[in-house]
């Protein structure tokens, strides 16, 4: 078994996000992504789901330059006004190709 | 005097009372929480059977009867917004992008609000037009989509929103699932008719209050969740938050007396026109004008004027419009 | 004989059915799972139901009737749990957070083996008194609140729980959902009244028993996945779940009798006393006694004494009371 | 002419103008989304209700008006899928493993188009006989097997599924949630009777038609996201999808007259065979043919046959019902 | 873009738990939370939602200091009695001081 | 707080597979699992909820070797006709026996 290291790209985000967010890793190079409805708390309050629509938590798997990109859009475009927070950590994978 | 009878009346609703009731679960941090999944069929359901019972009355009414009404509602879209801007950038001093979220929300409407009055006028007996779903529809787009406006003229360049995300936020105000269920169910009503609306009552009709109290326990539970925004959020909009609304009440049940329609129609004219949006107006909002703070705008949309119309304002209106209509 | 019938026919009936159905689906590993949100809303549903019903029965009942059925509610709150203990001390030979964790699952109550039985007495045509969710609430608190104390003040120190978690297991108590919505339910029935119950009727009253048979199928697979931790229980265990639940429900008719209470609120007296909670002790057990074991408690109340009394104990507290007020 | 009226009424019925609806909202990219659970409950209640009501039914049906119809479904279940397979590899030159899945699909059936026939006929005042949903039951898994077993005959050793997936597979239809809330449902209303029915029927009867619209909108939502791939698939998939099943109706409405029906329960078998299933079929499929594309069956059940039959099939084959019985 | 390395602690634990550890996770330090409802089976048997609540999946992004605070804290008051696991990982986030 | 290294292997997967998934970690090693419903999307296409039944999050925490039995067992088995995904990253548990 052969096993590529790669990023691992997480976001979590108010759902109202979801598709801006989406179309996003998209245009910047991400083949994929796994979305899983959560709650939250930070900086701007606590966040549940319902009437307010709670938080997504998103991730993606993608090269280190990819990674880069998202971090960089990320800051720019959401963090300043948006309940937003994003992580990246290594993983290995073994279709590395598939995620490139 | 009557007007407190009926304001009594009102609170003693089961639907008003599940309102105080989420209220209270909240206050004493009570383990009860209503699903996700559950809020959302609960509004998919609200919403789709507004429609359908509108669509079938629709189907049985002279168009002749639904222009003037309609019209006057455009009228509100349009000026409630301007007007709304200008009181909070002038007396409440409040900024730009602020103030334009707040006057979306205010030229918006509650879906819930409506649907609260259908039922308290159930209740009293008062009959009302079966297109009155059409003209919620028809005021919860204009009002959101010149306020966005209003700041897009009146905003620095830096601070403008990206091109795309107001593209973004005018598809989601109308491709939004409330007014496509709304919209949806009064087609499905009008062409199916009295006959389909029958095979359907026991679910849509019938139930209809029922489903209105859970769904009001819920609201109650995120409404007090907001409250301790409220001395956060000033005395300007509190006041902003109880003013404006009995303002537009009283001038939409002005505006149905004068286009013709009944004194329940009218009553509903003027809830539509004075309740705030806190679905469609919210959600575009934050995809157009992120700035703005929606501790702020769903605040005074959510903690303030929603509890208001739905105690008060519902039977006051319907109070003013007895008065119009009386004399 | 006739208590043989009363059985046959409650074992017929849908929602014993489902809940069996329930079993089945676990016994043959269908891939049939109740989502979580459905369960809940379920539990919500149910509990306002049940509420609501009380409390717009309560509105036409002279408090004079309700005071002693519900101070016999709460000497058999306090006393349920204090012999339970001793008896699983000294005869189960169990340890003491085990013991004062049974303890306070048999004092308290099961809403939704109350909930079956009025179901039952309703197809049998026999009239209760409507103020009996209010005992369900009376019933639930106390028992804990005791069980919890004695665990306290028989636990070695290094063994008890931290303070805050008692203060914690306590609030859970007190404004868990249960509570909240009974109450909440009865108030609202209370204040709104019959014509208040009758707007919301058609979702909280007529579609109650078929609600009621979709939540037994999933305590039925509940209870199915637990059937497997009865043998590790033990024979004790078993015929604790049994015995006790006969004896605290021959008990309850009898004080129902004594305190005024019709044949119809005696055998609901007694199936409060007899049922076990699967739902607010647990909590707050699993909060205040961790130490204590969840496969002993809630297999004992849930996989046991809740199927014992849906099938067999209601129509056999019944017959009870038709045996004391025949003759 | 007469045909074209049905199908116009049909198609002005609220449950497929939902379905309707449902598309269009992927169409405009709306953001309405029924959750999960949502959908998860509505599919639980609508087989539960099947059953009930066809088990009550059941218990007023002589034995011996039964065995004919349920011999002639379960030859349809094991003769669908052999000349489906046929056509598909000798004409559709389609590989084995596509070929074996979609004759699965097309041998067993679709529970709500059944649902849907089931409010047709009621719409239009026609009697079926209370058996009919034992019939989907007896439908739904022989197809399967068979068509896993031609492929199992069929691939190449290396290409066959391991053991353990077929088994598991073979579980999955026998113990599958639709056989068993389907079953189930016709066992308790078989056992409760008429007068249990009558006790849940606020809940499993009345607003059945309302449910199944709510269920409808999510379907069409479903469906409409297949719509792309409708061209992938190609024209003679488009064309088996719908020629397939007018056969299989007009087959199904036939053995209905032959072995006694009535014509609205010919009319039912015949929907039950011209049905494609999108439930059990897919989920066993996906377990045991891997290999097979869920874009190719998933697409020609639920994008092609599924809306063919919802909005042309079911009124055209109570046309054919009503030409034969009628000459 | 520059990326700050912190811990990613994850708790899975019986859902009874929730408002215990977000507050023990507030005391600690932690500036937020993020939470899925889960489902699982480990030595305490298998656990989904419903009547029994299932399993709740907190993530946090901490110090590494805090992240050993919270470990501590969890071990000696959970990992006997509970249907409880955690464990850390190395994060990389962009702005850092949001999360000390 | 001692802190023991191990393997947490993600998968991420069409529902279907549920139970076969959980079947093979059993029989592999692992000594618990965790699962959160997801929607997603990747070379076979969008996933959501409902009719479609959308993917499974699973995440098990295991020794280095049992990873690479599930990575390998996961590429033979599942890899060329399922939607699913897997990736691998070094985590630190306190109670290092519990897992393997
Ligand atoms: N330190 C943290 N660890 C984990 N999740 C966090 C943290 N801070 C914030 N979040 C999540 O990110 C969302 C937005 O954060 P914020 O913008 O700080 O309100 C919150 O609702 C949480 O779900
Ligand atoms: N090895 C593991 N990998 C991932 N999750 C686990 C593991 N062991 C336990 N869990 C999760 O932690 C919960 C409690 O574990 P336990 O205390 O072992 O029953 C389980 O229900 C699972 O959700
Ligand atoms: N690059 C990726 N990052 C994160 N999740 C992915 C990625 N690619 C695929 N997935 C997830 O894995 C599932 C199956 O992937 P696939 O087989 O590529 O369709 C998708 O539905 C996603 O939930
Ligand atoms: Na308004
Ligand atoms: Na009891
Ligand atoms: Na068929």
């Amino acid at each position: 078994m052969e096993i590529v290291s790669l990023k691992l790209v997480v976001i979590v985000a108010e759902a109202v996000l979801e598709h801006q967010l989406v179309s996003d890793l998209n245009r910047l190079g991400a083949r994929g992504h796994t979305l899983v409805r959560a709650e939250g708390e930070g900086q701007r309050g606590m966040r549940v789901g319902g009437l307010e629509g709670g938080n997504i938590r998103l991730e993606t798997i993608v090269s280190g330059e990819v990674a880069d990109k998202i971090m960089t859009r990320l800051a720019s475009r959401y963090f300043e006004n948006y309940a937003i927070i994003a992580y990246q950590s290594d993983v290995g994978v073994v279709r590395g190709n598939k995620y490139v | 005097m009557e007007t407190l009878e009926l304001i009594r009346l009102n609170l003693l609703s089961p639907m008003v009372l599940a309102f105080v009731l989420g209220i209270l679960a909240t206050l004493v941090r009570s383990d009860l929480t209503i699903p996700p999944a559950m809020y959302t069929a609960l509004s998919i359901y609200l919403l789709l059977a507004i429609g359908l019972k509108g669509g079938a009355a629709l189907a049985q009414t002279p168009l002749t009867e639904f222009w003037r009404p309609a019209l006057a509602t455009l009228l509100l879209g349009s000026a409630i917004p301007l007007w709304s801007y200008v009181v909070l950038r002038r007396i409440g001093k409040i900024d730009i992008a602020n103030a334009a979220a707040l006057a979306a929300h205010y030229g918006s409407v509650s879906a819930v609000t409506f649907i609260a009055t259908q039922a308290f006028l159930n209740g009293a007996g008062v009959t009302f037009e079966g297109y009155t779903p059409t003209l919620v529809a028809l005021l919860e787009v204009p009002a959101i989509i010149i306020a966005l406006l209003i700041a897009h003229l009146n905003l620095p360049n830096e601070q403008e929103p990206e091109e795309n995300s107001l593209r973004r936020a005018l598809h989601e105000i109308l491709s939004g699932k409330s007014i496509l269920l709304l919209l949806g169910g009064v087609v499905i009503g009008l062409l199916s008719g009295p006959a389909g609306l029958e095979l359907v009552a026991p679910l849509f009709v019938e139930p209809f209050e029922g489903a209105l109290t859970l769904f009001l326990l819920e609201l109650g539970m995120v409404a007090s969740r907001r409250f301790g925004d409220v001395r956060k959020a000033g005395f300007f909009l509190l006041g902003f938050g109880i003013v404006m609304p009995v303002l537009h009440g009283v001038i939409g049940v002005f505006l149905g007396y004068v286009t013709g329609m009944s004194a329940g129609g009218s009553t509903i004219l003027g809830v539509l026109a004075a309740s705030a949006s806190y679905i469609a107006a919210p959600a575009a909002v934050r995809l157009a004008l992120p700035q703005a703070s929606p501790s702020l705008y769903l605040t005074a949309s959510l903690a303030i004027t929603f509890p208001f119309n739905l105690i008060v304002g519902i039977p006051l209106y319907y109070a003013v419009a007895q008065r119009i209509f009386g004399g």
